[in-house]
């Protein structure tokens, strides 16, 4: 075995490391370290400089491990590890100390003791270091063919997305028919486009297509598997199907909170969600004279905090197709703020106030208040403007509520391991850059499953999805990043308590050279540890995370204690 | 009894039914029965059975995994356990072992024996089971001593696993009891009851004393592994030199391993050589894993272990 | 056989997210981006809402797996100046600026903007500090190459100096360097060239421009950002002094006939955000949020609100103030705005109220780019009333614009957020990979 | 610098190691950083990718090294990236926790608690609780009793 030679980078990261530990100080402290052969501060190590000088520093110093002490490896890991790779030292090699969000941003004050422990960060990431073994990335094949969950627009279009790549799609649908939620939608914002003159072509060109099979009054019974070999069980009719994906988008959209105990909602027959409304007048029926309309209902309230995002655009629609109606009518839209983001709902709200639709702000304090016996009959409220109550007289009440998660995606997030947010709705990998893709590789979101979301969002993100979901199959390969666990035949006396703590049932046990023990199935092994932490003799190890390293580091943190050996 | 336990092995050896069987026979020192191997019909009659047969012989039987026939193997109610523990974590295959249930009315506890007696064991000629009473030798003399005082500390808490079906019985093996006071977990629950300094200190007195000569380890049934932990070379978990903070840790770790393993066998306590009483510490996660996880080692079949499972409304003090 | 390469234009998170989906998806992509550096306007943001994750610590892995793809071929400091073909079969001529620095011996070590003597205003830091005429446009910059700025370069513009030269260990400096054309023939174009600020000097009422204590979200952006102007001091023109009190101004040129009608999506949250920051950063400093609808409509951002309210006492106002005025003791901008009081009988009044402040943060409109007209221009590209790239199908096609096989994501087809803009981006990357698929396959289009 | 000094209350500053599981309390942690949540500076993160990665063994041996304490933080149950990794977790700190304590050592040296990504908050508060918890209690042990180990061959 070659001499074990470190390279320590510690990195200013301009001023936010820098500003409150004294780097240089780390840089010298590292270098006392043993196998340390090499340390060195950095502006910015993730900068190209910085990142070339680790590449430049592994030729030159023959550095065979590299430890970067900066920010935070959910970040940056990949970078620095891609940078020893272009240096021809294994990316395994490499060891994340961070000293930013663990040190430097949350002791600012202490600079002496934000110092002193950037220095053992470094010492028990340095000690690490010294037991990381180079690794390989398990590769393997990609089934290529999709699954997509639900068939409402989302699911439909990212079908069409994917299937129009040329890639076999099979497509579940829970209902007997494609189309989903909006079905019962008369027009669609902001074109105000007929639903059904959306939905038939476009369900026509799903059932159509030559890449696309489409399972109706279906549902995803079992899912197992892993990114590029998922085996779905497909139950229809009693009838279980097995099918095979490579990877699976999740579209399976929410449903309109019906409001019991709100505004009267189930006692008075006129009292209407704005589902209800379309759906009562998309078969005709003659237009209410006098409506209004409430927004926000069960939704931004401390039981249900988040707001439905489109349901304002879905009020000012409604409103406005009332009016074009009959331009007598009255209609008032009793709104908190009115969330008309962007140009065209924008323009939408202003077309709804210049055809007369009257927007009074409600403070949530104070509620409005539906009158009457039987039938709603006014609506009372605070008009705050005018600053004092108002009674408007009615003949219907239509509630806008918010899309809520539907209750089976709990049973769904169990099967794919993909998580839900407290709200129910599918919780993506980031809010931010990862917004329809889950941790769990292999499986996207789109549509309202993931938030409340209108007609253009949801096909944006269909097609996003239908995006990521088609680049492992056109790849034909995924790489299982080598964190994975395995098993010392040798030594396993196969007790099985690996096999009942792996969450993915990746381990058997099985005959082999050194008689019967456990074997781990990499392609199916996540590198979660359960399995190693549950091995009595240490037998099972993780990649990158075995016995010996986190002990190392374990020891290397005590040192002071225990005397200092190594 | 032990006519018929010799009778039966006798006729498994001439069937060929097992290739040797495992029971006990007496040791030089008679107040105490010893583990034996019978492979020839002309070697039964070694066999005993008796009051000193405290010891667990469930470890023997992974012998068996080198054979290509089967093993047979005496078992107490308590032994049982065991073996079932060692069915269900994959070390041997029901169907490698012709088990033969034994009735058990107690066992003795030579050093409690030896405190009752006031004499050296060594004088010790012979011990018989009489019901309430053990008749035991001495020299010349015949005494009468009370099982209460001279039972082994598991025997108060005879249990039988119902998940075991023996291949021949010598007799109904049902779980022995006897009338004392002392509940299940009597030691435990007085340490339980200590200042946490005082336990600390009571601990630490103990782990003190520790030599780490491993008796406790070889003779457990459930330590098995093929390399101990404790052994690897990478990572060392141990230094060498038997210090109070690593001989702590040893102890602690082994404590874990063995929760939902321990069926309370004593043979750690038995072996060890400066009396420390493991037994209570196994016996405390052998209580929390019963408290917390309704988990009983050696009474099941087919029940997970209680540290790779898991139930969604398991106690949750950590939020 | 049709091209099987890709136009991503602008390099802001937008074009990154779609240049690498696209390579990822196995297309040579070029990314064509003005500016020296990839990165956009994420890269001037010191946040980003709802998570308060630090926008470069997200955006700079993006940037440089961005730039280490091996299919992502990119063309910085360049613009696009002649594009024809049809959707399949593109022909683009990119002109690419000179830097007046070989990138190939250019280290960025920083030397050369060291040594240069000229200083002009930082457009990284909206003048907020001031560059060299050698400059990197900021430290995480991708590529990490220096470039001369021909219009302030003292050489360049009066022929001497050349100081740079003799610095520069790498002899990486090259006067000599010429524009360059690169021509490229592509399957498909891809759009994101995101937004400009609106200047609200127009808005003669707020006194920007006028009255010092008056900035814009841009520039406080620059200003409460560790790695800004001022190493994250909140300092105000005037004095320099931390602000005791912020007003944020919403809507400034936004929701306004007379200026831009649309809403600008994004501001509500920035402004929540800010305050958040301002509040972070000095625990006494209070914030009034002077809103018209408080539009906080995507994943978890009612929440923030609520903490914004709660945990960091953010006050929010409803109200659109009339003018702002200073108080010329203090320097401290006056804001007047109406406010709603409740007299003796509960009974609410509205009345034109004023509240001194030590600062005030215009939260100015979002415009489409400049380079936008230009662009749609060449390419025949419709534009909506706004200026934005128009839509041909709202509904079922979200990112196709009006010309087939050119794509268009992010803001410049719409106000919206980062999340918004990543999806399109991966929308336009999907849609990009169906035409050329059905085009290779002479299917029809679908 | 941050070490078991002997005596407790005189300036005794503990040393905690805390485990973040990679997916929810690590990124706690990051958040309580990029949130500049000050917090004191007894603690230092080993990251793991499960909560369930956390042998108990890691645990007993950190604190016969003499640390002071050990801190496990995962995923709020049900929210594991792994699914249930955390539930595991849970069990062994339940049964940890009682055997620590039948032998002596302080419950609070041992704990665990969820963190999730969000919470960089509950992340700086749980480091300050413990530590001043720790604090109060002194050194887990006096440095004579421990031993260095080099934890296996070079």
């Amino acid at each position: 075995m070659p001499k074990t030679r470190v390279g320590v980078f510690v990195c200013h990261c301009g001023n936010n490391i820098g500003g409150v530990v004294r780097v240089p100080d780390v840089v010298e402290y590292a270098r006392t370290l043993p196998n340390v052969t090499y340390a060195e501060d950095n502006l910015y190590t993730c900068s190209e400089e910085g990142l070339s000088s680790i590449k430049d520093q592994i030729a030159k110093q023959g550095l065979n491990r590299v430890v970067v002490a900066s920010c935070t490896p959910r970040t940056h890991e990949p970078l620095f590890k891609r940078a020893c790779e272009e240096a021809g030292l294994n990316k395994y090699l490499f060891e994340f100390v961070n000293i930013r969000e663990h040190c430097s941003w949350v002791h600012m004050h202490d600079p002496a003791m934000a110092t002193e422990k950037a220095k053992e960060l470094v010492r028990m990431g340095v000690a690490k270091a010294c037991h990381l073994e180079p690794q390989q990335e398990f590769e393997s094949d990609v089934f290529p063919a999709a699954l997509v969950i639900g068939g409402g627009v989302a699911g439909m279009s990212a079908a069409l997305g994917l299937a129009n790549q040329g890639i076999q799609v099979h497509l579940v649908e829970k209902e007997q028919e494609l189309g989903g939620l909006i079905r019962g939608v008369q027009t669609l914002f902001p074109t105000e486009q007929d639903t059904d003159e959306l939905l038939r072509p476009l369900a026509e060109r799903v059932k159509a297509h030559a890449h696309i099979s489409v399972s109706l009054g279906s549902e995803v019974e079992n899912v197992s598997g892993f990114i590029g070999d998922f085996d779905v069980s497909v139950r229809a009719d009693g009838e279980v199907e097995g099918l095979r994906v490579g990877t699976i988008i999740v579209a399976t959209g929410a449903e309109e909170l019906k409001p019991v105990d709100l505004y009267r909602y189930g006692e008075l027959p006129n009292v209407v969600t704005q589902l209800e409304f379309e759906e009562k007048f998309k078969s005709g029926g003659e237009i209410p004279r006098s409506v209004a309309i409430i927004n926000c209902v069960g939704a931004r309230i401390p039981k249900r905090t988040y707001c439905g995002r489109f349901c304002c655009a879905t009020a000012i629609k409604n409103a406005i197709w009332i009016k074009e109606r009959d331009p007598q009518a009255r209609v008032y839209v009793l709104h908190r703020d009115v969330m008309a983001y962007g140009v065209e709902i924008e323009e939408f709200y202003r077309r709804a106030m210049e055809l007369g639709v009257r927007f009074l702000r409600y403070d949530v304090e104070s509620p409005p208040e539906v009158l009457g016996e039987d039938r709603a009959k006014a609506v009372k409220v605070q008009h705050q403007l005018m600053g004092k109550e108002v009674i408007l007289p009615v003949d219907m009440v239509v509630l806008t509520t918010p899309l809520v998660a539907r209750d089976d995606n709990g049973k769904l997030s169990k099967m794919l391991k993909v998580p839900l947010g407290s709200d129910g709705f599918f919780l993506e990998a980031h809010l931010k850059l990862r917004p329809i893709e889950f941790s769990t590789d292999g499986v996207y979101v789109c549509g309202a499953a993931r938030y409340p979301s209108n007609i253009p969002e949801s096909v944006s993100q269909a097609y996003a999805a239908a995006a990521k979901a088609s680049i492992p199959i056109r790849e034909g390969l995924v790489r299982v990043e080598a964190i994975t666990a395995f098993c010392d035949e040798r030594t396993c006396s196969a007790c099985g308590n690996c096999v009942e703590a792996c969450p993915f049932g990746a381990i058997e046990l099985q005959q082999g050279r050194f008689g019967r023990t456990a074997h781990v199935n990499t392609a199916q092994c996540k590198g979660c540890g359960c399995c190693v932490a549950a091995c009595p003799s240490g037998a099972m190890q993780q990649r990158g995370f075995s016995d010996m390293q986190v002990l190392s580091m374990i020891g290397a943190l005590a040192e002071e204690m225990t005397g200092g050996v190594g | 009894m032990q006519d018929k336990l010799q009778e039966v092995v006798r006729k498994l050896l001439a069937e060929g039914a097992v290739d040797y069987f495992i029971g006990y026979c007496q040791s030089s020192q008679p107040y105490r029965a010893v583990p034996c191997f019978v492979s020839d019909e002309s070697e039964v009659g070694k066999l005993v059975w008796g009051p000193l047969c405290g010891q667990n012989l469930s470890k023997y039987v992974l012998r068996a995994n080198e054979l290509d026939g089967k093993v047979g193997i005496l078992l107490k109610g308590c032994d049982t356990r065991a073996v079932v523990e060692l069915i269900k974590q994959h070390q041997i295959e029901r169907d490698k072992i012709v088990a033969i249930g034994v009735p058990c009315q107690g066992q003795v506890d030579h050093r409690k024996l030896g405190k009752i007696l006031g004499v050296s064991l060594e004088q010790v000629t012979s011990v018989q089971d009489v019901g309430d009473e053990f008749l035991v030798t001495v020299g010349e003399e015949t005494k009468k001593v009370r099982k209460e005082e001279v039972l082994l500390d598991k025997c108060f808490r005879c249990k039988h696993p119902s998940a075991f079906g023996y291949d021949v019985t010598l007799g109904d093996v049902v779980p022995f009891t006897v009338d004392a006071d002392a509940g299940e977990y009597a030691a435990v629950e007085e340490l339980e009851a200590l200042p946490i300094e005082e336990r600390r200190a009571f601990w630490r007195k103990q782990f003190e004393r520790c030599i780490r000569c491993n008796a406790c380890r070889e003779a457990c049934y459930a330590c098995y592994c093929k390399e101990c932990l404790f052994e690897r070379k990478t990572p060392r978990w141990l230094a060498a030199p038997p210090l109070l903070s690593e001989n702590e840790m040893y102890h602690l770790i082994r404590a874990v391993h063995l929760a939902g393993r321990c069926v309370d066998c004593g043979e750690c306590e038995r072996v060890c050589p400066m009396n420390i009483p493991l037994g209570s510490l196994y016996r405390k996660i052998q209580k929390d894993v019963a408290e917390l996880f309704d988990y009983e080692a050696g009474m099941e079949m087919d029940t997970v272990p209680p540290l790779v499972n898991f139930e969604l409304d398991d106690q949750d003090p950590f939020m | 056989m049709e091209s099987q390469s890709v136009l991503v234009i602008g390099g802001g998170i937008a074009g990154i997210q779609a240049s690498i989906d696209l390579a990822n998806m196995g297309f040579e992509v070029y990314l064509v981006e003005k500016t020296p550096s990839i990165g956009g306007r994420m890269a001037q943001l010191d946040k980003t809402f709802p998570t308060n994750d630090c926008s470069m610590c997200i955006l700079a892995p993006k940037m440089i797996e961005c730039a280490g793809h091996e299919r992502v071929h990119l063309l910085t400091y360049s613009d696009v100046v002649e594009m024809d073909g049809k959707a399949g079969d593109f022909r683009v001529t990119v002109l690419r600026k000179p830097r007046y620095v070989d990138v190939e011996k250019c280290t960025g070590c920083g030397e050369c903007a060291e040594k240069c003597p000229r200083r002009v205003p930082d457009e990284f830091n909206v003048g907020l500090a001031k560059r060299k005429a050698a400059y990197l446009p900021f430290p995480q910059a991708v590529p990490r190459k220096m470039t001369i700025d021909a219009e302030s370069c003292l050489y360049l513009t009066k022929g001497r100096c050349r100081v740079c030269e003799e610095t520069c260990q790498a002899g990486a400096i090259d006067f000599e360097q010429q524009e360059e054309l690169v021509e490229l023939e592509v399957g498909a174009i891809v759009l994101a060239t995101g937004f400009d600020p609106f200047d609200p000097g127009s808005l003669k009422e707020y006194g920007y421009g006028e009255i010092d204590n008056v900035i814009t979200g841009l520039e406080y952006e620059r200003l409460i950002c560790a790695s800004g102007p001022t190493g994250g001091h909140l300092e105000r023109p005037s004095d320099g002094k931390v602000p005791g009190t912020i007003a944020f101004i919403q809507c400034v040129g936004s929701r306004d006939v007379n200026y831009k009608a649309y809403c600008s999506s994004v501001c509500c949250m920035h402004a929540t955000k800010e305050a958040i920051l301002a509040n972070e950063h000095y625990p006494g400093l209070k914030s009034f949020i002077f809103y018209t609808d408080m539009r906080a409509v995507g994943k978890q951002f009612q929440e923030y609100i609520i903490r914004a309210r709660e945990q960091y006492g953010v006050g929010y106002i409803r109200s659109r103030p009339g003018k702002i005025t200073v108080n010329e003791e203090t320097g401290n901008p006056v804001v007047w705005y109406d406010e709603t009081i409740y007299g003796d009988a509960g009974d609410p009044e509205r009345r034109v109220a004023s509240m001194e402040v030590d600062l005030v943060v215009l939260c100015q409109a979002l415009v489409p780019h400049s380079v936008h007209a230009e662009i749609a221009e060449k390419l025949g590209l419709m534009l909506d009333e706004s200026g934005f790239i128009a839509i041909e199908d709202r509904l079922i096609r979200p990112v196709d614009t009006t010309v087939p096989g050119v794509f268009a994501c992010g803001f410049c087809q719409g106000p919206q957020d980062i999340p918004d803009s990543v999806i399109q981006a991966s929308a336009a990357a999907a849609r990009v990979a169906e035409i050329l698929a059905k085009k290779s396959k002479e299917l029809e289009h679908a | 610098m941050v070490s078991g000094s002997d005596s407790p209350g005189n300036g005794f500053e503990p040393k905690i190691l805390v485990f973040a599981c990679n997916w929810c309390s690590y990124a706690g942690a990051d958040l309580a950083g990029v949130s500049r949540l000050q917090m004191p500076p007894n603690c230092r993160v080993i990251r793991v990718m499960c909560s369930a990665r956390v042998r108990p063994e890691f645990v007993i041996t950190a604190l016969s090294k003499g640390l002071d304490g050990v801190l496990v933080l995962g995923c709020h149950p049900g929210d594991c990236h792994y699914s249930e990794g955390n539930y595991f977790t849970r069990r062994r700190g339940l049964l940890l926790r009682k055997l620590l304590e039948f032998v002596g050592i302080e419950p609070e040296r041992f704990q665990v608690r969820w963190v999730s990504a969000s919470e960089g908050a509950k992340f700086a508060e749980t480091v300050e609780q413990v530590t001043e918890q720790i604090r109060a209690l002194g050194p887990n042990r006096p440095r004579s009793e421990v031993l260095g180990t080099e934890p296996g061959d070079r």
